[in-house]
C-alpha cells in the first residue's frame, strides 16, 4: 500500500469547534455549553487514511458530521481543496457535497428500509442528476460488482442483506460520485469478526484503486493500525496527539495514547497484560477538567497540567503532541 | 424544577389567548344569535335589535375581542348572556361536577386497565388475554352515549339496582357526612356516581389495559427482568417491583391525555345521565349561543387541560429518575 | 415472508375480513339492498327480524337492512374522506414541524395544542353549525378535531427518523428537503400513519354518530348509521331492537377497524421488520 | 331482549355493591317534579323557559290567576273594571305580603310592569303589552292601566308575577334570589340540577299543604321518564317522548292526565317566495301532509289532528273551519293545474324543464319535529315533489334564516296561546313582527285588527272564527296538530291532582281552582 | 458419543479440583409457528473453581443462549431439549422453580453485556443489590443495604456510600458494569457466568474491569464461563476455551494451546481475520478474510456447518459432519482435514 505523497492537502480543517448549548431557568436561557469538539486542526492529504481515534464521548463522530455539514459548527474553518467550506453556497456547496461523502457505523439505520437497493445506490445520481436514466443504472451495477454485490440483487430491500452486505451497499453509496474524501464513520464496529475483515480488505483494495483519502472514525486500535496512514488520537473534545501510523503504535508519547495502546488486549496467552482493576473514570465533556483535561488519569500530571492547557506543538520527529511533559 | 413548572404555567397564556381567539373567530361566523334566542319567537326584530346593541353583539369583532381580553386580564370571565350570572360562578358550580366525574371514571379506568392489562400480559397467549384484549376491543369500539343507555335502560329501568340520572352529594361532602355517621349519603353519592362513571371509564379502561399489556410485555422482554431473575428473584416480585413499575410510566402519560378524552366524553354522558357538570353546560351554551359563558368553558378546558399534563409531567418525573425537568 | 406472517395474526384477519365485509355491502348496496331505502310502512313500524325483512324495520317501517347497508355507504364514506383529509394535512404539519424543528415547529405545534384543547365539540358543532349539514361538512367538522393526533404522532415519528443515518446520508448527499421528507422519511413514517388511520376510521364513524346523536349529523332521509341509532336510543325502551342494531352495526364496524389497526400495528411493527438473525 | 339483559346483568353484579334498594325521593309533604331545562331565571320578567314559568307561579303571584279552563280570576288583584276598552284598574287584596315580609302595594306593581315595558329591559313578554301605554298607582291598593288601544287578551297576559320593588332597587339579584307573592318561596337553587321550593306561609291564600317542591333538570325526555319509572320522581308532564307516554300510560302504578294543550305544531309556507306565491300551491302542498299519520304514529295521539288555526281549547273554536286534508291524488291534480307535470317520467313533477324541488326546514332539538320532517319528506317525494330536508340547531335556524324568511317550508310551533290573537296578530298582519313568510291579506288585517280591539267574546269569536276560515284557504299556516298536555304522577301523592294545560304546578301543591 | 469423550477428559490446565459445573449433551431449541430447530446441540462444558473457560464465537453461534441455559433463564421461545447441566453434581434441569431460584445469585450468577439495561432504571444500585441479598439472606433492609455498600467497595467502585443511593443512569458505563458484578457476587456463587461484559466499554474500561474480574475470581475462587466473541479478551483471561460455530463446538483447548496451535479452519480464520499486530502476523498485511457468511441456524448444511466457508474443505465435508473429538492430549476439534496427532 502506497504512503500518501507529501502535495498540499485536500482538506484542512482549522480550530473546528462544536458546541451543544445548556439551556436552564424559566426563559430556557442558555447557560453553558458541551464542548463535544473543542478546537481540532488537522489535515487529510489526497488518497491517504487518516483515523480519529479515542473513546467515546471524545468528539471523534461529532467531528465528521461537522466536516459534511450535518451539524454546525461553533467555530473554526474547514478548507476543501483551497476554498472555505462554510463560504459555500449553491454550486461550491453541491460540488462539495459531492466529493466527501460518509459511510456510517450502523448498516441498519443507514440504509433506509423502504427502499430497494438500486435506489439507494442510485440516491446520490438522482440527486446530483448526474448522466441519464440509464447510466444511472448502469453505474449502480458496476458499483455493486466493485463492492463485492451481484447486481442482480438491486431489487431486494435492505433487511434482506447480512450486516456486512449492507455495510457495502453503503460503501457503494459513497462510491457513486467518484468523491475525493471519504469519511468513515466506525464503519466495522458493528460487524463479526470475519466480515470486518471483508469490509476492511474492500477499503484498503478501494483506496489502492480509486485513490480516494478516508477520515477513519474509529475506537478500535487494531483497525486503525491496519488500515491507517496516520493517526490522530483525540480525548474529550481535543487532538492530543497526531503522528504516522508507526511513530503511534511503536512510539505513542501522550500518555494517553500510551494508556490506551497499553489497553488493547494482547493476543497471546503467554504474555498476558496484568490489568488492573483501577478504577479511574472518563470525565464528560459537560464537565471538562480544568488545564490538560487528561490530568485525572495521567500518572504524570503535576500541578502545571491542572493548571494550563497544553496547546497541540510540532514536535522534531514530525508528529504532533498536546503534552507539558513529553 | 420551579423554573420548570413557572415556565410551563407561562406557555399557558399564548395557549390560552390562542384558544380565545380561535373560539371567538368560531363564534363570530356561527349563524344564530343570542338575543333572539333570548327573546325568543314572539319577539320583535326591534327588541333584538335593541337587545344585540344592549349586549355589545354590534360592536366590531376587534372592539369586543379587545375588551374580552382586557377583562380577562383582570380575572374577568364576563356574565353569561342567559344565566345572568358572572361566567365563573357558573363554571365554578360545575366544574366540580365534572371533575368528581372524570376523577372517578379515571380512577376506574385505571385500576380496571391495569388489572386487566397485568393479567393478559402474563398469560400472553391464554385464553384469558384473548377474552381480555376481545373485552378491550369491544370497549374501545362503543360509542360512548349507546353505552350508557344501555347501562341505565339495564340497570336503572330493568333492574331498578341504582338511579338513573343525576348527582347526589358532591363526593367529598358525602365521604365527610359518612365519616360523621352517615353512611346512606356516600352510598347516594356513590350510586349515583357508578353509572356515568362506568360509562365513561369503559373506553379509557379498554386503552389503557391494552397499553399497560403492550408496555408489560416490552418491559418484561427487557434485561433488567432477566438481571432480576438471575438474582433469584420470585416471579411475582418480577413482575410487580421490577415490570409494572416501569410498565406504569407509558401509562401515565397516557392518563393525562386519557382525562383530556374524559372531559370530552362527559359531553355526551352528562347529557344522557343528567350530571350537572361542565358537559352539559357546553351543550346548553352552544344551543344558546351564549358567546362568554362558551368562551369561559373553553378556557378552563384548556387550562385544566394544560395543568393535567403538567402534573403528568411533574409525576413522571417524580417516578422516573431518568427524567429531568429543566 | 410477510404475506403468511399476516395471515397469522387473528386481528388482523378477523379485522379485514369485517371491514372487507362492510366495504363489500356499502359498494354493492343497490344490489343487495332488499328494500327502498327510503321506503317508508308506517303500518310495519319497528318489526322485528323476519323473511321480508331481515334486520326488521325502523321507526317508519323502513327495512333495517337495506338502510345499515345504504347507511354504511354514507358513514364509510364521511369517514374515509375525514381520514384521509386529516392524515394528509396532520402528516405535512407533522413532517414540517419535526423536521425543521425551530420557530416553525413551535408555531406548528402551538396551533396544534390549540386545536387540541378545544374541546371537540365546540369545534364540531362550530363548523357543521356554520357550514350546514352535509357529507363534505360533516367530514370536515371531523377533520378539524382528528388532523392533530396525525400531526402528533408524525412528528414524534419524524424527530426519531431524521437522526436515523439514512436521512443524514441524504442530508449529507445535499438531497432538498422535500426529498428527504417525502423520499427518505414518509415511507417510514407510514405504519404507523396506516395503523393510527385505520383506528381513526373507526373513531370518525363514533364521531359521525354522535354528532347525529346530537342533531348535527347529515339531514335525513339519508340513511346515515348515526340517525338510525339516535333514533334507536328515542325508542330503546319500547322497540330495543333498532338502537341495539344499529348500535351493534356501529360497534362491529368500529372494531373491525381497530382489529385492523392493531393488527397492521403488529405486522408493521418497524422492531420486526428490522430484526435481523437471532442474538448469539 | 330479555335474555341479552340477562347476560349483560351478570357484569352488573361488580355494581351492585352500590345498590340498595329504590332511592325514592319521595317523603311525607313533598314533591320532586321533573323538567326539561333548568331555569334561566327566577325573575318572572324575563322568564322565557318551561321551567322558569312554573317555578315563578309558585314564587310570585300575578294580578291575575289563569285557570285550566283558561279564565282569568283574581289572585293579588281582588277585583277589577273596565270604565273603557282602553283603561283596566285593579284593585289589590288588603294586607299583601312578599314572602321576605314586607307588605306588597300598588308601586310593587307599577314596578314591575313598567320595567317590564321599557325596552332596554329586553323582556321577552315585552311585546304582548304593546298597546299598554302607561301603569300607575291610583293610589297603594290601586292600579290603572291605560291603553293606547282597546286590548281585549290583556287579562289573560297579567298573571305575570309581580315582584318587590324594595328588594329590586336594593340590588338584590332577583333572578337569582326571588322575593315573591306566591305560595311557595325558593330554598336552594343548584344550578343545573335542581331547585328546591318550600311553603310560603305568607300567601294570601295561606301555606299549601305540601311543604317542599323539588324540580329536578332532566334535558332527556326519556331519561325523565325513566327517573320516574325508578320512583325518583313524583311527576312528570310534557314534553314527554310518545313511546314513553304509551308506556306508562298503560302502568297502574301511576296517574295520568291528558288534554288539549296550548300549542300547535305547524307548516309555515314563505308566501313570498315565489313558488309559494299562489295559495294553490300551498293547498296543493298542503293536501301532501299526512297530518293522521304525524299524529298518531309520530306522536303517538298525544297531539291532535288539527283542522284550524283556533285551538279546540279556546272559545273561539268551531270545528266546521276545515283546512285542506290529506289526498295525494287531490294534490297532484291541483299541481297538474299549475302546470306542474312530469313530463320526462322521473318521478318528480316539473314545469319548463324544471324540476318540483321544496326545501322542507326544522330546527333539530326536537326530535318528533325531525321525524314529522322526515315522513313528510317521503310523502312528497311519492307524489312527485322533489323534497329537501334542512335541518339545523334552533339559534341558527330562527335568526339566520326562518326570521330572514329564508325559508320555503318551515315545521315550527306556537305555545301559550291563552287567546286566538297570540297565535294570528303578530304572524299574519300585513308587517306583523313574526309574519316571517310576508303574507298580506287586508282583509284578515282588518279582521284581526277588530278581533283585538272589541272586549265581547261573542264579537270576538266571530271575527276570529272568520279571520281562521280565509287563512285555512290561504294557508300562510298549515296546522298540523294541536298540541297535547300530559302529566303522569306517582299514585300515592299525598294531595289531589289539578293539572293546567301550561304544566303549572299550583295544582300539585293543594291550590287547586 | 462424541460428548462423552470431551467431559471425560480433565481440563488440559491440569487443575486438581473437581469441575463444579458439568454441562453434558446439552441441546436447546427454539420453536417458531413452523417447527423448531436447535440453536445449541450437543455442548459440553467443565468448569472447576478459580478455573475460567471462554466460549467463543461469533454473531449467532449460540454461545449466549449456553450461558443463559446455565441459570435456566432461556427466553420463552427457547428450551432445553436435552442433556444435562450439573452445578455440584445436582442436575439443574431436574430442579423445580423454586429450588432454581435459590440457586440463582447464590450458587451461580451471572454479568451481562450492557449494564445500562440491565440494571432497573426506577431502583438504585443499592436497592437492586441489597434485593438480591435479601432474597437468599434473612438480612433486614437496613444490613442488605450495608452488604451492597460492601460489595460496591470489593468492586473498588468510587465512593460507595453515595453511588449505591444513585441510579443506572446516574453512573458512567465503568461504574455501571462494577454494580454488575457487585450484585453478581454479592452473594459469593461459586460460579459465574460473564456474557460479553466487557464488550459494550471503551478500551481503557474494558481493561479495568477485566482486571477486576480475574482479581475478584482469584481471590474468591469463583468458576468463570465467559462468553466472548473478542480472541483478545479471551487472550487474556482465559484457561480453556470452547469456539462455537452454528451452535456447535468446532474447537476446545487451553489458551495456550489454542493460539499457538490452533487446528479448525475456522479458528484459524477468526485469528488471521484480527487486525491486529499479534504473535506471527505482521500489520499491513492482507486480512484473513472468511468469505459468505454464517447459515442460518434453521437451514443448517448436511454436513460440516463451516465446509462452506471453508478453504479446506473435501466433499466429504459436505456429507458428513465430523465429530468432536480429542485430535491432541486436551485439545478438541471437529474436523474431517485434521488428524489426530497421537493416533
Amino acid at each position: 500500500m502506497q504512503t500518501a505523497d507529501g502535495s498540499a492537502p485536500l482538506l484542512t480543517v482549522n480550530g473546528l469547534k462544536v458546541h451543544f448549548a445548556i439551556r436552564k431557568g424559566v426563559l430556557n436561557r442558555v447557560v453553558g455549553a458541551v464542548r463535544a469538539v473543542d478546537g481540532v486542526s488537522f489535515s487529510l492529504r489526497r488518497g491517504e487514511t487518516l483515523s480519529l481515534v479515542g473513546e467515546s464521548g471524545c468528539g471523534k463522530s461529532t467531528t465528521g458530521l461537522a466536516l459534511l455539514g450535518l451539524l454546525k459548527p461553533t467555530g473554526g474553518q474547514v478548507e476543501f481543496d483551497g476554498q472555505t467550506v462554510r463560504d459555500f453556497r449553491g454550486a461550491a456547496l453541491k460540488s462539495y457535497r459531492k466529493r466527501v461523502q460518509i459511510i456510517f457505523q450502523d448498516p441498519f439505520s443507514s440504509l433506509n428500509p423502504r427502499h430497494r437497493v438500486r435506489d439507494i445506490i442510485r440516491a446520490p445520481l438522482d440527486i446530483h442528476q448526474v448522466g441519464t436514466r440509464a447510466e444511472r443504472d448502469a453505474r449502480v451495477a458496476e458499483l455493486m460488482e466493485r463492492v463485492g454485490l451481484r447486481p442482480d440483487q438491486a431489487n431486494n430491500f435492505a433487511h434482506q442483506f447480512s450486516g456486512g452486505q449492507r455495510q457495502r451497499i453503503g460503501i457503494a453509496r459513497a462510491l457513486a460520485l467518484n468523491p475525493d474524501i471519504i469519511v468513515c464513520d466506525e464503519p466495522v464496529s458493528a460487524l463479526d469478526v470475519s466480515v470486518q475483515a471483508q469490509i476492511l480488505n474492500l477499503l484498503s483494495d478501494l483506496q489502492r484503486d480509486l485513490g480516494v483519502a478516508f477520515l477513519f472514525i474509529s475506537h478500535d486500535l487494531g483497525v486503525v493500525e491496519y488500515l491507517s496512514h496516520r493517526v490522530a488520537v483525540m480525548y474529550l473534545g481535543k487532538i492530543v496527539e497526531i503522528a504516522d501510523k508507526t511513530a503511534i503504535f511503536a512510539n505513542p508519547s501522550h500518555p494517553y495514547t500510551e494508556l490506551l495502546i497499553g489497553s488493547a488486549p494482547s493476543l497471546d496467552p503467554r504474555n498476558r497484560h496484568q490489568f488492573k482493576a483501577s478504577n479511574d473514570d472518563i470525565p464528560s465533556a459537560t464537565n471538562k477538567p480544568s488545564g490538560c483535561s487528561f490530568h485525572t488519569r495521567c500518572p504524570l500530571a503535576t500541578d502545571a497540567c491542572r493548571e494550563s492547557e497544553p496547546q497541540l506543538s510540532l514536535r522534531d520527529d514530525g508528529r504532533s503532541l498536546a503534552c507539558h511533559h513529553r | 424544577m420551579i423554573a420548570y413548572i413557572i415556565r410551563r404555567l407561562l406557555l399557558l397564556i399564548p395557549l390560552a389567548i390562542g384558544m380565545v381567539v380561535v373560539t371567538f373567530a368560531l363564534l363570530l361566523i356561527i349563524p344564530g344569535d343570542p338575543a333572539s334566542v333570548l327573546l325568543g319567537q314572539e319577539a320583535t326584530p326591534e327588541a333584538i335589535a335593541t337587545l344585540r346593541a344592549n349586549l355589545g353583539l354590534d360592536d366590531p369583532w376587534y372592539i369586543r375581542l379587545w375588551d374580552y381580553f382586557a377583562a380577562l386580564a383582570h380575572g374577568d370571565m364576563g356574565q353569561s348572556i342567559f344565566q345572568s350570572q358572572p361566567v365563573s360562578t357558573i363554571i365554578a358550580g360545575r366544574l366540580a361536577a365534572t371533575i368528581e366525574l372524570a376523577v372517578v371514571s379515571l380512577v376506574l379506568a385505571t385500576i380496571l386497565g391495569l388489572v386487566l392489562g397485568v393479567i393478559s400480559a402474563i398469560w400472553q397467549g391464554s385464553i384469558i388475554d384473548t377474552a381480555t384484549m376481545l373485552l378491550a376491543q369491544l370497549g374501545v369500539s362503543m360509542p360512548v352515549y349507546w353505552l350508557g343507555l344501555l347501562l341505565m335502560l339495564l340497570f336503572a329501568v330493568n333492574l331498578g339496582w341504582l338511579p338513573a340520572i343525576g348527582r347526589g352529594e358532591p363526593l367529598l361532602d358525602a365521604l365527610a357526612a359518612a365519616l360523621s355517621g352517615r353512611p346512606e349519603v356516600l352510598i347516594k353519592s356513590l350510586s349515583h356516581i357508578a353509572l356515568p362513571a362506568f360509562a365513561l371509564a369503559v373506553n379509557s379502561a379498554a386503552i389503557i389495559s391494552r397499553l399497560v399489556r403492550t408496555s408489560m410485555l416490552e418491559i418484561l422482554r427487557e434485561d433488567f427482568i432477566r438481571t432480576a431473575y438471575a438474582k433469584g428473584l420470585r416471579r411475582p416480585r418480577v413482575i410487580v417491583r421490577h415490570a409494572l413499575r416501569n410498565a406504569l410510566l407509558p401509562v401515565l402519560s397516557v392518563i393525562g391525555l386519557r382525562f383530556g378524552a374524559l372531559l370530552g366524553g362527559a359531553v355526551l354522558t352528562e347529557t344522557i345521565f343528567a350530571w350537572p357538570g361542565l358537559g352539559q353546560l357546553t351543550i346548553s351554551a352552544i344551543s344558546q349561543r351564549d358567546l362568554p359563558l362558551i368562551q369561559g368553558i373553553v378556557l378552563t378546558f384548556a387550562i385544566i387541560f394544560a395543568l393535567v399534563n403538567l402534573i403528568v409531567d411533574l409525576l413522571y418525573a417524580a417516578v422516573d429518575p431518568r427524567i429531568r425537568l429543566g | 415472508m410477510q404475506l403468511p406472517k399476516a395471515l397469522r395474526n387473528t386481528s388482523l384477519v378477523v379485522g379485514a375480513a369485517i371491514t372487507l365485509t362492510i366495504v363489500l355491502l356499502a359498494i354493492f348496496a343497490p344490489a343487495i339492498a332488499t328494500h327502498g331505502v327510503e321506503q317508508m310502512d308506517m303500518r310495519n313500524r319497528f318489526a322485528g327480524p323476519s323473511f321480508q325483512h331481515l334486520l326488521g324495520t325502523d321507526n317508519f317501517g323502513r327495512d333495517l337492512w337495506s338502510r345499515l347497508i345504504w347507511g354504511a355507504r354514507v358513514s364509510l364514506t364521511i369517514a374515509i374522506i375525514a381520514v384521509v383529509c386529516s392524515v394528509i394535512i396532520g402528516t405535512i404539519v407533522g413532517l414540517v414541524a419535526g423536521y425543521f424543528g425551530g420557530w416553525v415547529d413551535l408555531v406548528l405545534m402551538r396551533i396544534t395544542d390549540i386545536f387540541l384543547g378545544v374541546p371537540a365539540i365546540v369545534l364540531a358543532l362550530a363548523i357543521v353549525a356554520i357550514l350546514g349539514p352535509g357529507v363534505m361538512n360533516v367530514a370536515l367538522a371531523l377533520i378539524v378535531v382528528a388532523w392533530t393526533e396525525y400531526a402528533r404522532v408524525v412528528r414524534a415519528t419524524t424527530l426519531v427518523l431524521r437522526e436515523q443515518n439514512y436521512v443524514q446520508a441524504a442530508r449529507a448527499l445535499g438531497a432538498r428537503p422535500s426529498r428527504i421528507l417525502f423520499k427518505e422519511i414518509l415511507p417510514n413514517a407510514l405504519g404507523p400513519i396506516i395503523v393510527l388511520a385505520s383506528l381513526g376510521l373507526g373513531t370518525a364513524i363514533i364521531a359521525e354518530s354522535a354528532l347525529s346523536f346530537l342533531g348535527f349529523g347529515l339531514p335525513p332521509p339519508t340513511p346515515t348509521w348515526g340517525w338510525t341509532l339516535a333514533y334507536g336510543t328515542k325508542f330503546i325502551r319500547d322497540e330495543p331492537w333498532l338502537s341495539i342494531i344499529s348500535g351493534a352495526t356501529i360497534m362491529i364496524t368500529v372494531l373491525g377497524f381497530n382489529l385492523l389497526g392493531d393488527g397492521l400495528r403488529d405486522v408493521l411493527d418497524p422492531r420486526q421488520l428490522s430484526r435481523g438473525g437471532g442474538k448469539s | 331482549m330479555k335474555t341479552l339483559l340477562s347476560t349483560v346483568s351478570a357484569v352488573g353484579l361488580a355494581l351492585a355493591v352500590f345498590s340498595g334498594g329504590s332511592f325514592s325521593a319521595q317523603a311525607a309533604g313533598t314533591l320532586v317534579v321533573g323538567t326539561d331545562v333548568d331555569a334561566g331565571t327566577l325573575d318572572p320578567r324575563l322568564a322565557r323557559d318551561s321551567t322558569a314559568y312554573r317555578v315563578a307561579d309558585l314564587v310570585y303571584a300575578g294580578l291575575v290567576h289563569i285557570t285550566p279552563k283558561l279564565e282569568p280570576v283574581p289572585d293579588l288583584a281582588e277585583s277589577w273594571e273596565t270604565p273603557d276598552p282602553q283603561t283596566f284598574i285593579f284593585k289589590l287584596r288588603p294586607g299583601l305580603k312578599f314572602s321576605d315580609g314586607s307588605p306588597l302595594t300598588a308601586d310593587d306593581v307599577v314596578f314591575t310592569y313598567s320595567t317590564l315595558l321599557n325596552p332596554d329591559f329586553s323582556s321577552p313578554i315585552r311585546a304582548l303589552f304593546t298597546p299598554v301605554k302607561a301603569v300607575t298607582a291610583v293610589d297603594a291598593q290601586t292600579v290603572k292601566f291605560e291603553l293606547a288601544a282597546p286590548y281585549a287578551p290583556l287579562l289573560t297576559y297579567l298573571d305575570v308575577g309581580i315582584i318587590s320593588k324594595k328588594a329590586a332597587e336594593s340590588g338584590q339579584d332577583i333572578s337569582t334570589k326571588p322575593v315573591g307573592a306566591g305560595p311557595m318561596k325558593l330554598a336552594s337553587w343548584n344550578r343545573g340540577s335542581d331547585i328546591t321550593l318550600e311553603a310560603n306561609p305568607d300567601y294570601w291564600r295561606g301555606a299549601p299543604s305540601i311543604d317542599k317542591v323539588t324540580l329536578k333538570v332532566i334535558g332527556d325526555n326519556s331519561a325523565r321518564a325513566q327517573a320516574f319509572e325508578a320512583g325518583d320522581l313524583d311527576v312528570i308532564q310534557s314534553p314527554l317522548s310518545p313511546q314513553d307516554i304509551t308506556r306508562l300510560a298503560g302502568d297502574d302504578r301511576f296517574g295520568n292526565v291528558k288534554m288539549a294543550g296550548l300549542g300547535v305544531t305547524y307548516l309555515n309556507f314563505n308566501a313570498k317566495d315565489p313558488l309559494l306565491a299562489d295559495p294553490k300551491m300551498r293547498q296543493a302542498l298542503s293536501m301532501l301532509v299526512d297530518q293522521q299519520t304525524i299524529v298518531n304514529d309520530i306522536y303517538q295521539g298525544v297531539d291532535q289532528v288539527a283542522s284550524s288555526l283556533i285551538l279546540p281549547s279556546s272559545w273561539a273554536y268551531s270545528a266546521d273551519i276545515k283546512q285542506p286534508t290529506f289526498n295525494v291524488e287531490g294534490a297532484v291534480k291541483l299541481l297538474n293545474e299549475l302546470g306542474w307535470k312530469d313530463t320526462n317520467s322521473d318521478g318528480i313533477l316539473d314545469k319548463d324543464g324544471k324540476p318540483l324541488t321544496i326545501t322542507l326546514a326544522t330546527h333539530s332539538e326536537d326530535p318528533n319535529r325531525v321525524q314529522a320532517l322526515e315522513f313528510m319528506q317521503a310523502v312528497f317525494q311519492q307524489a312527485g315533489v322533489e323534497a329537501k330536508a334542512q335541518i339545523s340547531d334552533w339559534p341558527s335556524f330562527s335568526t339566520n334564516y326562518v326570521q330572514q324568511g329564508k325559508h320555503q317550508i318551515a315545521l315550527l310551533g306556537w305555545l301559550n296561546i291563552v287567546d286566538p290573537d297570540r297565535l294570528m296578530y303578530a304572524q299574519f298582519t300585513t308587517g306583523g313582527p313574526t309574519n316571517w313568510g310576508g303574507y298580506s291579506n287586508a282583509e284578515v288585517d282588518t279582521l284581526l285588527n277588530e278581533g283585538r280591539s272589541t272586549l265581547d267574546q261573542a264579537k270576538r269569536t266571530e271575527v276570529y272564527q272568520k279571520a281562521a276560515t280565509i287563512l285555512a284557504s290561504d294557508l300562510p299556516y298549515f296546522v298540523i296538530s294541536d298540541q297535547g298536555y300530559q302529566m303522569f304522577y306517582q299514585k300515592d301523592l299525598p294531595t289531589e291532582v289539578q293539572a293546567t294545560p301550561r304544566g303549572y304546578l299550583r295544582g300539585l301543591i293543594g291550590l287547586n281552582d | 458419543m462424541s460428548h462423552t469423550s470431551a467431559v471425560s477428559s480433565q481440563p488440559a490446565s491440569g487443575r486438581p479440583d473437581q469441575p463444579i459445573l458439568t454441562v453434558s449433551g446439552l441441546e436447546i431449541r427454539i420453536r417458531t409457528g413452523q417447527g423448531s430447530f436447535a440453536v445449541v446441540s450437543d455442548m459440553a462444558l467443565s468448569v472447576a473453581p478459580g478455573e475460567t473457560v471462554c466460549i467463543v464465537g461469533e454473531s449467532g453461534c449460540g454461545k449466549s443462549m449456553t450461558a443463559l441455559s446455565l441459570l435456566r433463564l432461556l427466553p420463552e421461545a427457547a428450551s432445553v431439549t436435552g442433556g444435562k447441566i450439573e452445578i455440584d453434581g445436582v442436575d439443574l434441569l431436574a430442579l423445580d422453580q423454586r429450588t432454581v431460584e435459590d440457586y440463582r445469585g447464590e450458587k451461580i450468577a451471572m454479568i451481562f453485556q450492557e449494564p445500562l439495561t440491565a440494571l432497573n432504571p426506577v431502583l438504585t444500585i443499592g436497592e437492586q443489590i441489597a434485593e438480591a441479598v435479601r432474597q437468599h439472606r434473612k438480612l433486614g433492609r437496613r444490613a442488605a443495604f450495608d452488604r451492597a455498600v460492601e460489595a460496591l467497595r470489593l468492586v473498588q467502585m468510587p465512593d460507595p456510600q453515595r453511588r449505591a443511593r444513585q441510579y443506572p443512569h446516574e453512573l458512567s458505563g465503568g461504574m455501571r458494569q462494577r454494580a454488575m458484578i457487585a450484585l453478581a457476587l454479592v452473594c459469593e456463587p461459586r460460579i459465574l457466568v460473564a456474557d460479553e461484559p466487557t464488550t459494550a466499554l471503551d478500551v481503557t474500561i474494558q481493561a479495568q474491569i477485566l482486571g477486576l474480574i480475574s482479581d475478584l475470581q482469584k481471590r474468591l475462587g469463583t468458576a468463570l464461563v465467559m462468553i466472548t466473541h473478542d480472541l483478545g479478551v479471551v487472550a487474556e483471561i482465559a484457561d480453556r476455551v470452547v469456539v462455537m460455530y452454528a451452535g456447535r463446538r468446532i474447537e476446545e483447548a487451553s489458551a495456550n494451546d489454542l493460539f499457538d496451535n490452533p487446528m479448525h479452519p475456522y479458528t484459524l480464520g477468526l485469528l488471521g481475520a484480527i487486525p491486529r499486530s499479534h504473535a506471527g502476523a505482521k500489520v499491513g498485511s492482507r486480512l484473513v478474510d472468511i468469505t459468505g457468511t454464517v447459515p442460518p441456524l434453521w437451514d443448517l448444511p448436511k454436513g460440516c456447518a463451516f465446509a462452506p466457508r471453508c478453504p479446506k474443505a473435501v466433499s466429504r465435508c459436505h456429507q458428513e459432519r465430523p465429530e468432536f473429538e480429542e485430535k491432541q492430549p486436551g485439545h478438541f476439534a471437529a474436523c474431517w482435514e485434521v488428524t489426530h496427532a497421537n493416533g
